[in-house]
């Protein structure tokens, strides 16, 4: 069995990396993968600390948090969609309206 | 815990899915039963299903040609307001008597639940936000959903009627989840159905450049924020093996490097919820975006959501014991909350001094408000860590200021943004300018205007007076603590959060500024054009503004009933 | 001490003329116009005559009754306050209202009550008679009566609190009636000029009231006269604080260096300038330093001396200056009001030498000189009041001749205009446009006549006592204190001057020939005005008797009865005068006879004498000095060209340049500092408010371009944040 | 859409049915044990404070709902009805003043109140509807009451007058209530509550620049106050624990004033110091600050001029009236007494700040061009002696304070009043404009110049008691300082005739007309300016002379202050 340190430590190396194509992209559905990646980053840890732990409810924080993220894609990329409506482009950069 | 152990200290446990269970939470699942009904009802119609192979038609009444009465556009709207009414006042019924009976739920060994003042006092004031969110938007169809001018009847005939209400009832219940909540993880998971409804709330008005543009911003960056926090979690979880509040309490530890990570990345998690800078930046565009009553809903409800996540985390998790073993080093999140409440406050505050969009501008005071109780909670931290001598009773009224604060905040912000959301329903609120000569145009509602705005800027004996006076008040009383007894004090003995008091006054100073101009733009400035005519009627919105305006005054004259609310919710956080 | 009797009464001798000020004002408001309000009132001037009558009346009795005796009565408590002692302890202080009356009240009572109702029927004569007043009389008379009550009120007033308040009300009404003629703006001016400049004064008497209130506890005379509460306090404190007092009796009296006001305010109309300006307001100064007189006699022996100096030779460089000034100016009530400035100079040096006397212990000497400077405040109130009543005769019968003359003109050229343009440059004020009037308004010239030879001081007529006993004094305190002899040369040099300016003024009047057309015209017309005149003409030639009672006695010793044997004391005075045991005294008497009754009116006549037209002659009793000058100037041949045309010739006709400094100071000084006081306020200290302002405004923008609209921006903001709060979690842990 | 339809309801209702609901609710809010309690009638919480508040809000609410052209029509019997009402409170107060019909026993000690009423108000905090009278308060609250109608009457045809008066009465009764109030937050409450109907004056009624005026006013004494409540709230928590009625259920200690002195007399008695030095300088500080802003004492000046300038003739008679009695109320009120140790200490700068503010008000007066401003500054100016007079720590200094309070306070309404009926008849406020006003306007003239030199302090008018009080204590304190004032009344005295002789004399036979009237003939003042003129005019001559009506009240209170706070406290 892998050490939970591993994955945890794996864990953190994705959502790093997460957090970093968040900030660092532009196109909107990248952003969105990698908000994923920092959930998937969150279940893996989940996982790694139920099993450290030995207590079952870790495992059920990585199920909800894998429904959390369903839906948060499915949210996202509707909001993305009517973006695109309007704006004709997923740029983040490029959608800037409101400001100041 | 097993229930029988909770049992036997005092507390009255039952078991999720029990007979008990349903009892205890009736309030919510009437929403439940209100959120089903809101889905068919509208759908009801004289659609028949044929039995397969026969010719037998069975009435299925779901689809076909809607019914007259059930399809009418303003059904949706008044279940939903029903629905939350009804809530309201099973939840009323329940706390009438003054003393709120404590219900813990639980499964298995884990506590999901419990039901007391504190859960309580947040349901009613979500649902009081929701409420009057619902109420407003009850004859009008948010703003900016039609480019062309379309007559009122198609407006009620949109679908989207539903839609909303649906999306505001689930924002009620992820808020309630979240009040309710004994563990980290549910009360983030209701965090997750309120936020991830408030999205799509945000971007409600699809078709416009600005309602799509603000739900995209608020969500990417709430998915990034509620991201973080749920790795905060995670760690969490990883250094201490359980997110249960109680069990948390007892196994955090100010030493713990990982734990003092998890607490940064769940702070920052809710320090989105709250608004609080640096993490605020969505806020002012989601609100200018959105439609008003929702920008309402999420600059009061929303806020203490999050405000609900911070106490259970600054004041139950990470509070030391009074046996004051852990003092020194753990006065961990003490300067952090201190720093942030007092940049939060002023960055707020100096945003919306030259703000000429009025919801950025309220957008911007909802920011400073956040401040404001980040101070506060700091005044709780010092009561700790400060080596102030000074009963619970201190650290329980500054919380109970807290609540009073969040509470009122219901009643003047969420007011004044049902007043921009009148202008919107005659097109847009989102220049200055919109609220020129609106004094004049209606007086009642430039009045009703004009008081939030002293109300905000805390201009006695109004409620947000009242409400600052008491955060003050509870600030004030930690630094002070109980050096009276010498008779005799140096100003040195004073803690430094009394300068965190005085950084709140001084932005509040500050802050008349930007509310008064509210004022002379609505009492002295010409009406623009097309804009001449008084204002669009609109009885519930109007119904929904005079409540506000009358409890902004109520609880500013009258305040008592609730400040004693507030004092029990506050008392039956875990202390000690 | 509270007695009853008729100083029970005594409270509304100043009451009645108060109370006659709203009436005849709301009075002239309601019924300005009505031929009742115009012909039987006279606008008000009948009530006021009235209300000063009864005054006058009341106040003979309240003499009458308290000649020889003092009498005090509270009338109500004013406020009662409370003062913490040194030692903690607090002690009611009382500030109280009343009525004290003894000699000094009892003198200058009958000067204002009398000279009040004798001006008041000048000005029936005068004011009524004039369009230019039409529709506005009655504010003169409201005026006039609030005046007189003030004056009344002062000389009554039980403390120099009351003084100091009915001092202030009569410089209100000095104000108001100054600038009567409000649409001139040389009456503007001059009303504020005498307003502020006497202000300056008060500002001084009330540091001085205050401090005297510090070391009494009180300033109520029954108090502060008491030997023994003198006898504590210390007297260097004592002698500023009455220092201050004196400054403002500096200003009041208009004595150097607060005198620029007293020549303006004869902007003011005629009888006021006979009231206010000469007769009564201006003795208010000299009545407060007489009021002095007991902390002299009470202090150490020669602690206060110093301020008796101060007083005497503020007094004598004014009674030159203001005589040197009379000189050259060419406006006979300007003449006038150089003159009372004069006159008052010499009572104030009077007084100093009383002052120095008491202080010194030179009890008899002391009584004197104070009564010798009274005698003389009563003998010029007398006689300038006379004065000043003549020159509004001739002023006002001037600018009758000069209706009368440019009408006729109008008339005969263009008899269609007849809008009233006659405002022209025609002077009627000034000495240049009579001569000659002697005998047109015989007995104006008569008042004038006698009115001049009193100031003069020629000898057995009004002034000549009491000018005598100042001089005289002057020279006693000299012979003992050296520094004396300043004041004392000043005011004998200044008795020559006096006889100069004086018979100058009456000599270019009355004598010569009409200098214009309007001259000839000139004729006395209405009945009020003649009758003070004589009056007072008669005041002034019976000075004999009075100094037959000898001034001295007003004083001091109540019983020794000099009124049942006058003649004997007419015997004492002139022997005393004449024939005074001490050669030095007597030798002064001749001299100061010799300057002034020979040669300043010498050289007067010399300048501005000469004969009448030839067909007129004055009275008898005018006309061998009409002629004397007339020969005396044929046969001088006096040539005072260059004298004329000289640098000091032209500083005296700008009046020392007093004026100019003052005016410089205040405008280039004062408002220009006010001005940049005003522009700092409105930009720096109201600036650092903008700024405030601004800057945060400034930092609000700056602030809201971090909210730049993009998504990423924001989400790098979140990062940030949570690496802050990880180093604020770190820093602490 | 028809079925929304039956839920519009009008304007009208809402506003009944909500009017209603907030007048029930206040009326729970504030009495909830009226029943209870002695059977004393309370002469000060509703006939004096309530009654004004809730009459204007009620005639404001009424107006709001009428159409704009309706508005002229209904602004003659909201005047009068205005007017009526705000006479109830003037009838009441003097009769208190003279112990007519109601018997009050103004012989009071020191932490003793006339009147005393109280209801339990926040029970959690400790805060009670707690109001009474002293020989400090009630000339304020009779002048407040005299002011409101003068005011009213005074103003009688400003414009939109439905709204304008009930304002008027309103801020009558906010400033009553400043000044009945004996609980700390109560105080404050009031206290604040006066700007908004002031602000409002200003923003509607106001000349050119209102609005930045109206804001500037608000937002300057507002930051203020709000430090004056930090201390505030700092010194109720550094006071004992208690419990009873009037303590907080929550927080155990109380607002209450009386609690507060005693207290505070108690810990100061004999060498004790309240507090402690340190703290008591910190408080009393802060609480000076508030009411140094709004006295105001230079610099925090600079809100009045413009205010003053911009507010209509109404607003500005209330604001130097008695609005900025308020800030010397106060401080006489709390810091003075509560620390009379750091008096003690601050004494000097106190001392400062005041001879600042009367020179430099002075000064900056003369050198004015606006009738108004000038006249604004002159009140920076006067109220310079206030602090004089508490910093020359003598009774007869604080009763100059106090008489100083009441005099301006019935002469600046007459300057304001003066300088109103100028605008209003000449168009203009620059001083030398025009020239010759006393040809066109006399009874403007008289009035004008009765009021500059009743505020120049000329004897026999209310104005010069206080002066010659001061001057008085001053010279005991300062000695030789006293230059400075004497410096102030000869430049008071310039200020004032300079500006006369620019408007009321000069100007030859035919006058000289402002431009600003382009040619037209002006008229003298209405009959209502006269009225309310003449009436401050006859109490100005009142007080003048009979000072003794006003004053003994305050020298007996002053006495009390100093037996019980200074000697007691051992000073």
């Amino acid at each position: 069995m892998i050490d939970p340190a591993w994955v945890s430590g794996l864990a953190a190396i994705l959502f790093i990396i997460g957090l970093w194509g968040a900030l660092s992209r532009k196109n909107a559905i990248v952003v969105l993968m990698c908000i994923e990646l920092m959930l998937n980053a969150v279940n893996l840890q989940f996982v790694a600390a139920a099993t450290h732990w030995g207590d079952v409810n870790g495992w059920v924080y990585a199920v909800f948090a894998i429904a959390i993220a369903a839906a948060e894609v499915a949210i996202g990329l509707a909001i993305f969609l009517s973006m695109y409506n309007q704006h004709e482009t997923i740029s983040l950069d490029e959608v800037n309206l409101l400001k100041n | 815990m097993k229930p029988e152990e909770c049992n036997e200290i005092g507390m009255n446990c039952t078991e999720a899915f029990s007979t008990e269970f349903w009892t205890a939470i009736s309030p919510e699942l009437v929403m439940v039963i209100g959120l089903v009904a809101l889905f068919i009802i509208p759908n009801l119609g004289n659609s028949k299903f044929r039995i397969p192979l026969t010719k037998l038609k069975i009435p299925w009444f779901l689809g076909g040609k809607r019914f007259a009465i059930t399809g009418s556009p303003a059904i949706p709207g008044m279940l939903a307001t029903a629905t939350i009414f009804a809530t309201l006042g099973m939840m009323a019924i329940d706390i009438i008597d003054g003393s709120v009976k404590t219900t813990t739920i639980t499964s298995g060994d884990s506590i999901l639940f419990k039901i007391d003042a504190f859960s309580r006092f947040f349901e009613i004031l979500f649902l009081v936000a929701v409420l009057l969110a619902s109420m407003a938007t009850l004859d009008r169809i948010p703003a900016h959903t039609f480019k062309g001018k379309k007559s009122m009847d198609e407006m009620y005939d949109n679908r989207r009627q539903a839609d909303l209400y649906i999306l505001l009832l689930t924002t009620a219940i992820g808020m309630c989840l979240v009040a309710l909540a004994q563990d980290l993880f549910v009360l983030f998971v209701g965090l997750e159905l309120a936020s991830l409804s408030t999205y799509i709330l945000v971007a409600f008005h699809k078709e416009s450049k600005s309602g799509a543009e603000s739900g995209v911003k608020y969500f990417i960056v709430g998915s990034v924020a509620s991201g973080i926090g749920l790795y905060g979690l995670s760690l969490m979880y990883l250094e201490f093996g359980t997110l249960q509040l109680s069990a948390l309490r007892d196994a955090w530890s100010g030493t713990s490097t990982l734990g003092i990570i998890a607490l940064g990345l769940v702070l920052v998690g809710f320090g989105f919820k709250v608004s609080a800078a640096p993490f605020h930046f969505a806020a002012p565009d989601a609100y200018a975006g959105a439609n008003s009553p929702v920008a309402g809903v999420l600059a009061t409800a929303s806020k203490a959501m999050g405000m609900i996540g911070l106490i259970r985390v600054l004041v139950v998790i990470t509070l030391p014991d009074s046996s004051g073993t852990l003092s020194e080093e753990s006065a961990i999140w003490l300067y952090a909350i201190a720093t942030l409440s007092v940049i939060t406050m002023t960055w707020g505050n100096i945003a919306a001094l030259g703000s000429t969009n009025p919801k950025r501008m309220l957008a911007y005071s909802s920011v400073a408000h956040a401040g404001y109780m980040l101070a506060a909670l700091s005044a709780v931290g010092a009561w700790r860590w400060g080596e102030i001598d000074a009963p619970v009773d201190y650290a329980q009224a500054i919380v109970a200021a807290v609540l009073f604060h969040l509470f009122v905040l219901v009643a003047f912000k969420l007011g004044a943004f049902l007043v921009l959301g009148m202008l919107e329903m005659e097109g847009g609120a989102s220049r200055l300018s919109a609220l020129s000569g609106l004094a004049r145009r209606d007086p009642l509602i430039g009045t009703a205007m004009f008081i939030f705005m002293l109300a905000l800027a805390g201009v006695p004996p109004l409620a947000g007076f009242m409400s600052k006076f008491l955060v003050i008040a509870g600030i004030v009383s930690t630094s002070v603590g109980t050096v009276w007894v010498d008779g005799s004090v140096s100003f040195s003995d004073l803690h430094w959060v009394w300068w965190l008091a005085l950084a709140m006054f001084l932005n509040s100073a500050i802050s008349v500024f930007y509310y008064l101009r509210i004022g002379v733009v609505m009492f002295l400035d010409i009406p623009e054009e097309g804009r001449r005519k008084p204002l669009p009627y609109g009885a519930s919105i109007r119904m929904a503004i005079w409540i506000c305006l009358v409890a902004t005054v109520i609880l500013g004259l009258s305040s008592d009933t609730l400040i004693d609310m507030c004092y029990r919710a506050a008392e039956s956080l875990d202390w000690d | 001490m509270s007695e009853s009797g008729i100083i029970d009464y005594a409270v509304l001798i100043p009451l009645l003329p108060m109370l006659a000020f709203p009436v005849i004002l709301f009075l002239g408001r309601i019924f300005n116009g009505t031929p009742t309000w115009v012909k039987n009132l006279k606008e008000g001037g009948i009530i006021a005559l009235t209300v000063m009558g009864a005054s006058l009346l009341l106040a003979l009795a309240v003499i009458k009754e308290h000649m020889n005796s003092i009498g005090a009565t509270n009338v109500f408590t004013w406020f009662e306050t409370h003062w913490w002692e040194v030692d903690g302890a607090l002690t009611d202080r009382v500030f109280g209202v009343g009525i004290y009356i003894d000699h000094l009240t009892v003198m200058l009572l009958f000067v204002a009550a009398f000279l009040c109702f004798l001006i008041n029927i000048f000005s029936i004569g005068y004011m009524n008679t004039d369009p230019i007043n039409d529709n506005r009389n009655h504010r003169f008379y409201a005026e006039f009566v609030l005046f007189c009550s003030g004056m009344l009120g002062m000389v009554l007033a039980d403390s120099f609190l009351w003084l100091f308040i009915f001092w202030e009300l009569m410089g209100l009404c000095s104000y108001l009636l100054i600038g009567f003629y409000y649409e001139r703006p040389s009456a503007a001016y001059a009303a504020k000029k005498a307003f502020l400049t006497t202000r300056v004064g008060d500002v001084f008497l009330v540091i001085g009231l205050a401090m005297l209130w510090n070391m009494f506890g009180s300033l109520d005379y029954a108090v502060v006269f008491d030997p023994v509460e003198i006898a504590k306090v210390s007297s260097s404190e004592l002698q500023i604080a009455l220092g201050m007092m004196f400054i403002g009796a500096v200003g009041k009296s208009a004595q150097f260096p607060l005198h620029v006001w007293l020549p303006d305010a004869m902007e003011g109309p005629t009888p006021v300038s006979a009231l206010i300006h000469a007769a009564t307001m201006v003795n208010a100064g000299l009545y407060l330093v007489a009021r002095m007189f007991p902390f002299f006699q009470a202090a150490d022996i020669g602690s206060l001396s110093t301020l008796a100096i101060i007083i005497a030779c503020i007094g004598g460089i004014t009674a030159v200056m203001a005589a040197l000034i009379a000189f050259v100016q060419m406006d006979l009530k300007k003449v006038l009001a150089y003159s009372t400035m004069s006159q008052l100079a010499y009572i104030f040096t009077g007084l100093g030498c009383a002052l120095w006397f008491a202080n010194n212990g030179y009890e008899e000497l002391a009584t004197f000189a104070l009564g010798a400077s009274l005698f003389h405040l009563f003998n010029h109130a007398m006689a300038k009041g006379m004065l000043f009543m003549a020159s509004g005769s001739v002023i006002h019968e001037m600018h009758h001749a000069h209706h009368e003359v440019a009408h006729h003109e109008h008339d005969d050229d263009h008899h269609d205009d007849h809008h009233d343009d006659h405002h022209d440059d025609f002077d009627a004020q000034s000495m240049a446009n009579m001569g000659g009037l002697a005998n047109k308004m015989p007995i104006t010239a008569t008042a004038m006549f006698v009115g001049s030879m009193s100031i003069i001081g020629i000898p057995f007529i009004g002034g000549f006592w009491s000018k005598e006993g100042i001089i005289a004094s002057a020279w006693k305190v000299a012979l003992k204190e050296p520094v004396f002899l300043f004041p004392a040369m000043l005011v004998l040099i200044g008795a020559g001057m006096t006889g100069f300016y004086m018979s100058r003024m009456w000599f270019m009047t009355f004598a010569g020939k009409p200098k214009t057309d309007v001259a000839k015209h000139v004729h006395e017309q209405t009945p009020w005005i003649p009758i003070p005149l004589v009056v007072l003409t008669f005041m002034t030639l019976s000075a004999f008797i009075l100094a037959g009672m000898h001034a001295g006695a007003w004083l001091g010793d109540y019983q020794s009865g000099h009124y049942s044997n006058f003649f004997s004391g007419v015997g004492e005075e002139l022997q005393y005068v004449f024939l005074n045991d001490d050669p030095f005294l007597m030798v002064l008497t001749y001299v100061t006879i010799g300057l002034s009754f020979i040669l300043g009116p010498s050289f007067a006549m010399a300048l501005y004498g000469g004969s009448l037209d030839d067909d007129d002659e004055a009275k008898p009793w005018m006309q061998w000095a009409i002629d004397l000058s007339a020969r005396v100037n044929k046969n001088s041949n006096f040539d005072n060209s260059a004298w004329a045309n000289s640098s000091l010739a032209y500083s005296l006709e700008k009046r020392l340049h007093f004026d100019d400094w003052y005016d410089a100071a205040m405008l280039k000084i004062v408002v220009g500092f006010a001005y940049i006081s005003a522009k700092f306020d409105k930009n720096v200290i109201d600036g650092v408010i903008k700024t405030i302002e601004s800057t945060s405004q400034a930092a609000s923008a700056k602030l809201r371009t971090l909210t730049t609209g993009s998504a990423r921006d924001y989400i790098m903001m979140t990062a940030l944040g949570t690496l802050a709060i990880f180093l604020l979690l770190w820093g602490v842990a | 859409m028809s079925g929304t339809q039956a839920l519009d309801i009008k304007n009208k209702e809402f506003m009944l049915v909500g009017g209603l609901l907030l007048i029930v609710a206040a009326l729970m809010a504030f009495f909830p044990y009226m029943s209870s309690g002695d059977s004393e009638v309370d002469w000060i919480s509703l006939p004096l404070v309530g009654f004004p508040i809730i009459v204007s809000c009620i005639l404001l609410a009424f107006a709001s709902q009428e159409s704009r052209s309706r508005k002229e029509v209904i602004a003659v019997p909201i005047r009068l009805f205005t007017l009526a009402a705000s006479l109830i409170p003037l009838a009441i107060s003097t009769s208190l003043f003279f112990d007519w019909l109601i018997a009050v026993d103004w012989n009071l000690g020191y932490n003793e109140y006339a009147l005393e009423k109280e209801y339990i108000w926040i029970e959690t905090i400790g805060v009670s509807w707690h109001v009474g009278m002293d020989g400090l308060s009630f000339p304020m609250v009779w002048l407040t009451t005299f002011l409101i109608p003068v005011t009213i009457v005074t103003t009688w045809n400003e414009k939109d007058g439905a709204t304008y008066h009930p304002l008027l009465l309103m801020m009558g009764g906010a400033l009553i209530g400043v000044f009945v109030a004996l609980d700390l937050f109560l105080f404050y409450v009031f206290w604040e509550l006066t700007l908004i109907p002031m602000f409002f004056l200003i923003l509607k009624w106001g000349g050119k620049d209102r609005r930045y005026a109206s804001q500037k006013f608000f937002i300057y004494t507002f930051a203020a106050s709000v430090i004056m409540l930090l201390g505030l709230i700092t010194l109720y928590f550094l006071q004992p624990e208690g419990s009873g009625p009037r303590y907080g259920t929550v927080t155990n200690r109380t607002f209450d004033m009386r609690v507060l002195f005693t207290n505070a007399l108690a810990a100061n008695e004999g060498d004790g110091v309240f507090l402690g030095k340190d703290m008591q300088n910190i408080l009393f500080a802060m609480l000076m600050l508030g009411f140094l802003v709004k006295l105001p004492a230079v610099p925090f000046h600079t809100w009045l001029p413009d205010a003053h300038v911009q507010a209509p003739t109404g607003g500005s008679m209330l604001l130097a009236g008695v609005m900025l009695k308020m800030g010397a109320y106060g401080m006489l009120r709390l810091p003075v007494a509560l620390f009379p140790d750091a008096l003690i200490f601050y004494q000097d700068i106190i001392m400062a700040i005041g001879l600042i503010s009367l020179v430099w008000g002075a000064i900056v007066c003369l050198g004015q061009t606006n009738l108004k401003r000038m006249v604004a500054y002159s009140s920076v100016s006067h109220m310079g002696i206030i602090l004089l007079g508490i910093a020359s720590m003598q009774p007869i200094g604080y009763a100059a304070a106090l008489f100083m309070m009441f005099a301006h306070g019935i002469i600046s309404p007459m300057l304001f009043a003066v300088c109103g009926a100028f605008k209003h008849h000449y168009h203009s406020m620059e001083i030398g404009a025009m020239r010759g006003m006393a040809k066109w306007s006399p009874y403007l003239a008289v009035y004008m110049m009765f009021a500059w030199m009743a505020s120049l302090g000329l004897p026999l008018l209310a104005g010069f008691v206080a002066e010659l009080m001061l001057m008085i204590a001053y010279w005991h304190t300062y000695g030789w300082w006293i230059l400075l004032p004497g410096f102030v009344l000869a430049i008071t005295a310039a200020y004032y005739l300079w500006s006369m002789q620019r408007t009321i004399f000069e100007g030859g036979d035919e006058g000289q007309p402002p431009e600003s009237l382009n040619g037209e003939t002006p008229p003298d003042i209405t009959t209502s300016e006269n009225i309310g003129m003449i009436i401050l005019a006859f109490f100005t001559i009142l007080f003048g002379i009979f000072p003794f009506i006003a004053l003994d009240m305050m020298g007996q209170w002053t006495h009390e202050l100093f037996l019980t706070v200074f000697e007691g406290g051992g000073i």
